[in-house]
């Protein structure tokens, strides 16, 4: 009996340990570890009610987040994921309310032009040979300008129909099911087709990626193009939530998605990360903002808090380096 | 007294104030008025809450706001909303909720979700604001066309587009009559840096310009800045105009640099909205109407000393029931 | 042409970039199962040719012809396509992915299921497997190649380009980081492939490898084509001559050891390591078990052993980078705590790193601030104000003394050749004034010509009352210049001689245990 | 004669080549054809007036821009410079106001705040190993939620003195003599001192300094602190514009002062760059705006205009790279 215990506790540790090398363990502690906080400090947060407002808030961040770690993970940056939402939820809202389309033609309008920005970016990147700092953040100027000649600064109202996005499929919001549905894919594509496994080379040895006679410029343009699909389809969820297509949707967007990315261990150097911690760095993210206003502390000191909780949160996940950037 | 005792196993009651923005000092006094409901009952000895929320003009935080407000299982909302459609969804959840809903400030696009709305009509305050400019620009003999710059706030708020539209509304007509004529029209956000860096540039094209409107002060008192920057004067070369009546711009009425501003009363729509979840909530009250208007005063150099009696003292709301 | 045609040729391939003519209108053939030698002066345009013929780079102008028919090469697809690969001088590894991932990039087997198609993993590693299996190495096909050491992702480059059934196979330098076995190997291999038919472009700095290897070897000077012979009809003293334009009359400096007056003279040693043990922080650095040495002022201690013996965490133990977690270093009989290169140099310690390119220079700035760059405080007067014409005539200065190859003191360090890129390196360490240097593979991967002239330069720094540490893999550099000998094995001292009537037999056998 | 003129004319030659080999080269080109465009565009422009605003609206973002461009010189990047600008505006006028201290002592009050945040942005990423995109994104969310607190929201008034800065010296105000004066001392510290040499090298190759037995933490720190201070001084010329200290003062600076580091030619991958060309970068960024508003542009298409201008004049600074991040 002892034996088989002392084995069975070993086997238990081993697996342990296996946990503990993946590259999603550390978000995905930090992750319950405030969980569990959260549910300590405040009597509402684990009511379903909140849970499901949660999950709610949740889905259009992890959206523009699996995105922008893509983008990460092949070493550059995307500054763009807020004003392509706004964007591509602006021309959904008009394909729809003004050119009275179907829903189907007016959500694919909505991904195509945020493949369309995307693919500009990457073009901009790879052929330009513009930083994607500066690309993106090109982007994001023209992007929001776009968005505000296309409403003439008014939100597009009428959106009753994009209600399928936050109806109940089941227990859960059809975009919550949405958000699951494309942490899957995008877990899928990284880890197990080419394409991702390229974005993973590029960020760690662009170098090695070419001369192995691999078209990098071609997977950056592509990269480029889904994270843009990816941000759009964050634009028709938002759509969705507000009933209307508001002009600053996503403002400041860029700066969340970028911290869900590195607060779900995809580290900004390019080449390393779990292609799901981008989900928990989201889900964190909004976490906090939930529990501060659940325990109703003062809205000025939530910033505050905000800041040290990134930071705790970074310590836990760069532990063991000798110097960064 | 045991008349003012609150019933035994009386739960205690709690409000979530929604604000836009509380950088803007404007939303501070809302705040304010609404904690002084909260004091003036409290002092009674009845046992009330209120939750303050900061959406920073952004709509979507104000959504999850109101989610996680009726997670809390609040009794009432007090919203001032950032965008009248935007919370609509998370708002009929919380009437769903059994949560009583007021607008405050800015009211919603479905007017059947909530029970009553206190407020200005942002589209008649900026009437009047385009009226007292008139009135200051025919005092100074100026001749016509008067030459007149718009300062707008963030496109898409309802506050900027409201403001927009009462500007419009008056002005348009004296555009076409050849009184007035727009010179430029732009955008600073409602933000003063904004607002001084975007006049110089106005005041670098032309300098013949006779008068500013701003849709709110902040912008205004960039204006100003600006105005007094190009070594012209505020109030005698170039008459500026703001809204909200926010301290730093009674001060300049005061001082005549600002011919006029609005004030409205942010602290009697806080402090009313308080009241009147009381009294809706405890009392059983029903409003006699579904909006509530609070006072609108243009604040000139004639009032600037009284007006705030009017709008930043506690007022019993109107159709109160009795205690 | 007279046996056959030859698979590859060029015809006046040129290659211009800012400031050097790289290639400068070379003719070159390989002929079918021929091992074609590459050789010249660091900065030939060796590397150059081979990646013009992968298409990393593009000529400026000449010819390719393929079979004897002209081709375009104009990206590393091209010439994958056209069955010519590539052995990269640096590592061009992906170090996050998995040797099995790295060794097929850009060719992983795929499994198609209805629209689907993904990366057959099972298949990706068997492959992996079964390469590494026919060289002989034992490395773990999922293992991450950054937890490899420089060794093993030199294996792990070698396999991708076999696993590539090129018919051209070019290898620039791949023998430098290998063991002396681990050559044998790859030579076998080498000649496999020569069997089968396959061409190679083996490109080296030791010259003694061209012999066992190579049927013709072409010699490149300053971009020029120098000759194409056969091996058996030259000695190595001809290539030699060819490669720098002059004679070199001896490839070893010799040096008088002289280790017994020296304690004589000064009782103390000015460094003494007494039992240190260092656990490593990374995957790929050795433990160190135990080391203890002397070294006195005007010696020369030579550290050798083989790739991955711990010399190079020696090295970098001493001045602080790495975790010591037992042992004593005593400087000049005191115990001094040396908690990282600034310390270090504070007790006038200075290492100069094997990888220059990663932890000596700063590619992006001139020779003249890079040499200056730990020393700078001595070039300021007030308010941290660098003395501009200090500072040039500095470097003047070590640009004579080093004899260092630029166009001017302002010039990129990125731009300079192998050798003198070491020598900068050198420099700016050596412009500190220390009492110890430790030289870490002072003439890797640099041409004969400049390795003479680097190990002239060691043997003056001791004459002139400097210790210095040789770490270096190479027995005879150690043999011609150290006065005594410390041989390791993983991470452990296996002996210490004094650099008289030892052989290099003796110091092989105690290397490989 | 022919003989001297051909001398000079290749003397010319010479001089012009040089120039053009210089790193500031490409962004004062882009600087000058943007003032000519502008000055063709619009007669006001070239007004001694719009010269004026122009120095003075640019002042503040010089300064921003010199300390961003110290950092990403590092091999950094920093997002706090809009929040460190407010908070020392308002420690300033706090010091002023509340505490009544003299002018000069409520300036190093400001400063002394702006050297504390780089300070801790510093220590984070130095002794933290917190990679500084997300120190400084903390940095950035906690510092506004300070100004917030420390405000209350409101703006601080009574700021009449802080019109030293604004006032007259000679031809100019003093604010722009200021943000000279800074100019010269940037182009002095990067290039002559040994600090600034350092810089320059951790940006270029940090491990080799390190190697070096070059303190590369303590630069870092001192850089961190350094450019706090720049950034303090930017808050006290807007307290001086604005006379008040606004609590949404350099909301969004941060992608002003990276874009005018870039614009001005500091490369983002570090090391590269000139230390005047974030002076050129900045006036590029205000011209563009004070143009468009001069021209009576619509605002909305400003930003589609800011845009292009961005992907133009990174274009021709980036030119001759095989590839970018
Ligand atoms: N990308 C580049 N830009 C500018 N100059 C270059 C570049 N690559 C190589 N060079 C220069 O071209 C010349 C030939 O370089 P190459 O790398 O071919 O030499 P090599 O013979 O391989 O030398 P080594 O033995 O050191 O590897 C050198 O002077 C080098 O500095
Ligand atoms: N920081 C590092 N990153 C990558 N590889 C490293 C690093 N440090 C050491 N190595 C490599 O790990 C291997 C083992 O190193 P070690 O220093 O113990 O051997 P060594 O005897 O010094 O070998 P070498 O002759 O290569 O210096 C070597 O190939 C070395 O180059
Ligand atoms: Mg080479
Ligand atoms: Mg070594």
């Amino acid at each position: 009996m002892g034996g088989r215990s002392n084995r069975s506790s070993h086997q238990a540790t081993e697996i342990l340990k296996a946990f503990w090398q993946h590259e999603v363990s550390k978000p995905f502690i930090a992750f319950l570890g405030l969980f569990i906080v959260s549910a300590v400090l405040s009597p509402a947060f684990l009511t379903p009610y909140n849970q499901r407002v949660l999950a709610l808030q949740t889905a259009p961040l992890a959206l523009l987040a699996f995105g922008e770690s893509m983008i990460i993970l092949m070493g550059s940056i995307d500054l763009s994921p807020g004003s392509t939402m706004a964007l591509a939820g602006t021309v959904a809202a008009i394909t729809f309310v003004h050119y009275k389309q179907p829903l189907a033609i007016a959500f694919l309008a909505g991904i195509a032009i945020g493949a369309l920005v995307g693919f500009i970016n990457g073009l901009l990147v790879t052929k330009a040979k513009i930083p994607s700092f500066v690309a993106t953040l090109a982007a994001l100027v023209a992007g929001r300008g776009m968005v505000l000649i296309l409403t003439g600064g008014q939100p597009i109202v009428g959106l009753r129909a994009f209600g399928v996005l936050t109806m109940d499929i089941g227990p859960l919001p059809t975009m919550v099911w949405l958000m699951f549905f494309f942490t899957v894919l995008n877990f899928f594509l990284l880890t197990y087709t080419r394409w991702g496994r390229y974005i993973y080379a590029i960020g760690g040895n662009e170098e090695a990626v070419r001369c192995s006679g691999i078209n990098a410029d071609l997977i950056k343009l592509m990269t480029f193009t889904l994270a843009g699909c990816y941000y759009a389809i964050a634009g028709l969820m938002m759509d969705a939530r507000l009933e209307v297509a508001y002009p600053w949707t996503g403002w400041g967007a860029e700066l969340d998605a970028i911290a869900s990315s590195v607060l779900g261990g995809i580290q900004l150097t390019g080449g390393v990360g779990s292609p799901i911690g981008p989900f928990f760095g989201a889900y964190v993210l909004t976490l906090i903002t939930n529990v501060l206003i659940l325990m109703g502390v003062n809205p000025f000191y939530q910033w505050v808090v905000k800041g040290i909780v990134l930071v705790v949160a970074a310590i836990a996940l760069t532990r063991g380096l000798r110097y960064v950037k | 007294s045991l008349y003012l005792a609150p019933a035994p196993g009386k739960k205690k009651l709690t409000f979530a104030l929604l604000v836009s923005n509380l950088g803007n000092p404007y939303f501070v006094m809302l705040k304010d008025g609404a904690e002084a409901a909260v004091k003036e009952l409290k002092a009674k000895g009845i046992e009330v809450e209120l939750i303050v929320y900061d959406a920073k003009d952004d709509p979507d935080l104000q959504v999850r706001q109101i989610e996680e407000a009726i997670a809390k299982k609040v009794d009432a909302l007090l919203i001032n909303p950032v965008h009248k459609e935007a919370i609509l969804p998370a708002v009929r959840d919380a009437v769903k909720a059994g949560i009583i809903v007021i607008t405050t400030d800015r009211d919603i696009a479905d007017k059947s979700l909530r029970v009553f709305f206190t407020g200005t009509d942002n589209v008649y305050g900026a009437e009047l604001a385009v009226k007292a400019l008139i009135e200051a620009l025919e005092k100074s003999g100026k001749p016509k066309p008067w030459k007149i710059v718009i300062l707008h706030g963030i496109p898409g708020t309802t506050a900027a587009e409201d403001r927009k539209k009462g500007f419009h509304n008056v002005l348009d007509p004296l555009v076409k009559k050849g009184d007035v004529k727009i010179v430029a029209e732009e955008i600073a956000y409602f933000r003063r840096d904004k607002g001084l860096e975007v006049m110089e540039s106005i005041l670098a094209r032309t300098k013949e310009i006779d008068a500013v409107i701003c849709a709110n002060d902040e912008m205004a008192l960039g204006a100003i800045q600006a105005i007094e920057g190009a070594g012209l004067v505020p109030g005698k070369d170039i008459i500026v105009v703001g809204y909200d009546a926010i301290p730093d711009a009674v001060e300049a009425v005061k001082a005549g640099k600002m011919y006029a501003t609005i004030a409205q009363s942010p602290f009697l729509q806080g402090y009313w909205a308080v009241m009147g979840a009381y009294y809706i909530v405890v009392k059983g009250w029903k409003p006699p109407k579904d909006f509530i208007p609070t006072p609108v005063v243009v604040v000139t150099k004639a009032n600037v000393g009284t007006f705030s009696e009017e709008v930043a003292k506690p007022k019993p709301l109107p159709g109160a029931p009795s205690e | 042409m007279s046996r056959s045609t030859p698979v590859l040729e060029t015809i006046e391939l040129t290659k211009v970039f800012p400031g050097v003519v790289a290639l400068d209108r070379v003719n070159f053939d390989l002929l079918p199962g021929e091992i074609h030698g590459l050789v010249g002066q660091n900065g030939a345009g060796k590397s150059t040719f081979v990646k013009i013929l992968n298409g990393i780079l593009r000529p400026d102008s000449g010819k390719i012809l393929i079979d004897g028919k002209e081709v375009a090469i104009p990206n590393p697809a091209t010439a994958k396509r056209l069955g010519i690969t590539l052995i990269h001088q640096e590592i061009t590894l992906v170090p996050y992915l998995t040797v099995a991932e790295n060794i097929f990039l850009g060719r992983e087997p795929i499994v198609k299921k209805h629209i689907f198609k993904y990366i057959d993993r099972r298949e990706l590693f068997r492959r992996a497997e079964e390469i590494l299996t026919t060289l002989g190495v034992d490395i773990d096909p999922k293992a991450k190649v950054k937890d490899l050491n420089v060794g093993e992702q030199e294996i792990v480059q070698i396999a991708r380009a076999l696993s590539e059934n090129a018919r051209i196979i070019c290898l620039d330098e791949p023998t430098s980081p290998l063991t002396p076995k681990e050559i044998e190997r790859l030579f076998d291999i080498m000649r496999t492939l020569k069997k089968q038919g396959r061409s190679m472009i083996f490109i080296t700095h030791r010259i003694e490898e061209v012999f066992q290897i190579c049927d013709r070897v072409t010699v490149l000077r300053d971009g020029k084509k120098i000759a194409t012979v056969k091996v058996s009809e030259v000695s190595p003293q001809d290539i030699v001559k060819m490669m720098l334009g002059r004679e070199l009359a001896e490839f070893y400096v010799k040096r008088e050891p002289r280790v017994e007056e020296i304690e004589k003279v000064s009782k103390v040693p000015t460094l003494e390591v007494i039992d240190l043990w260092v656990t490593p922080e990374r995957v790929t650095e050795v433990p160190l078990k135990g080391i203890s040495f002397k070294v006195y002022a005007g010696e020369i201690l030579g550290v050798t052993g083989l790739l991955g013996a711990g010399k190079t965490e020696l090295g970098k133990a001493i001045i602080g980078l790495g975790r010591i977690t037992k042992g004593k270093v005593l400087i000049e009989g005191r115990e001094v705590k040396i908690r990282g290169p600034v310390d270090a140099l504070k007790h006038g310690i200075v290492y100069i790193p094997e990888d220059r390119r990663r932890e000596g220079l700063v590619l992006t700035m001139s020779v003249k601030a890079n040499i200056s760059l730990p020393s700078l405080y001595k070039l300021c007067k007030y308010l941290g104000l660098i003395d501009l014409g200090r500072e040039e005539e500095v470097a003047r200065y070590w640009i004579k003394a080093l004899n260092i190859v630029t166009p001017s003191t302002k010039t990129k360090v990125a731009n300079l050749s192998g050798g003198n890129q070491q020598k900068v390196s050198l420099a700016k360490m050596l412009e500190v004034k220390p009492k110890i240097v430790i030289l870490d593979e002072p003439t890797f991967g640099i041409d004969i010509g400049a390795k003479v002239e680097i190990r002239k330069i060691i043997a003056k720094l001791a004459d002139e009352g400097l210790a210095v540490i040789l770490l270096s893999s190479d027995i005879d550099e150690v043999l011609s210049l150290a006065d005594r000998i410390v041989v390791m094995r993983d991470g452990m001292k296996v002996g210490e001689f004094i650099n008289k009537n030892v052989s290099r037999e003796d110091i092989y056998k105690l290397m490989v245990g």
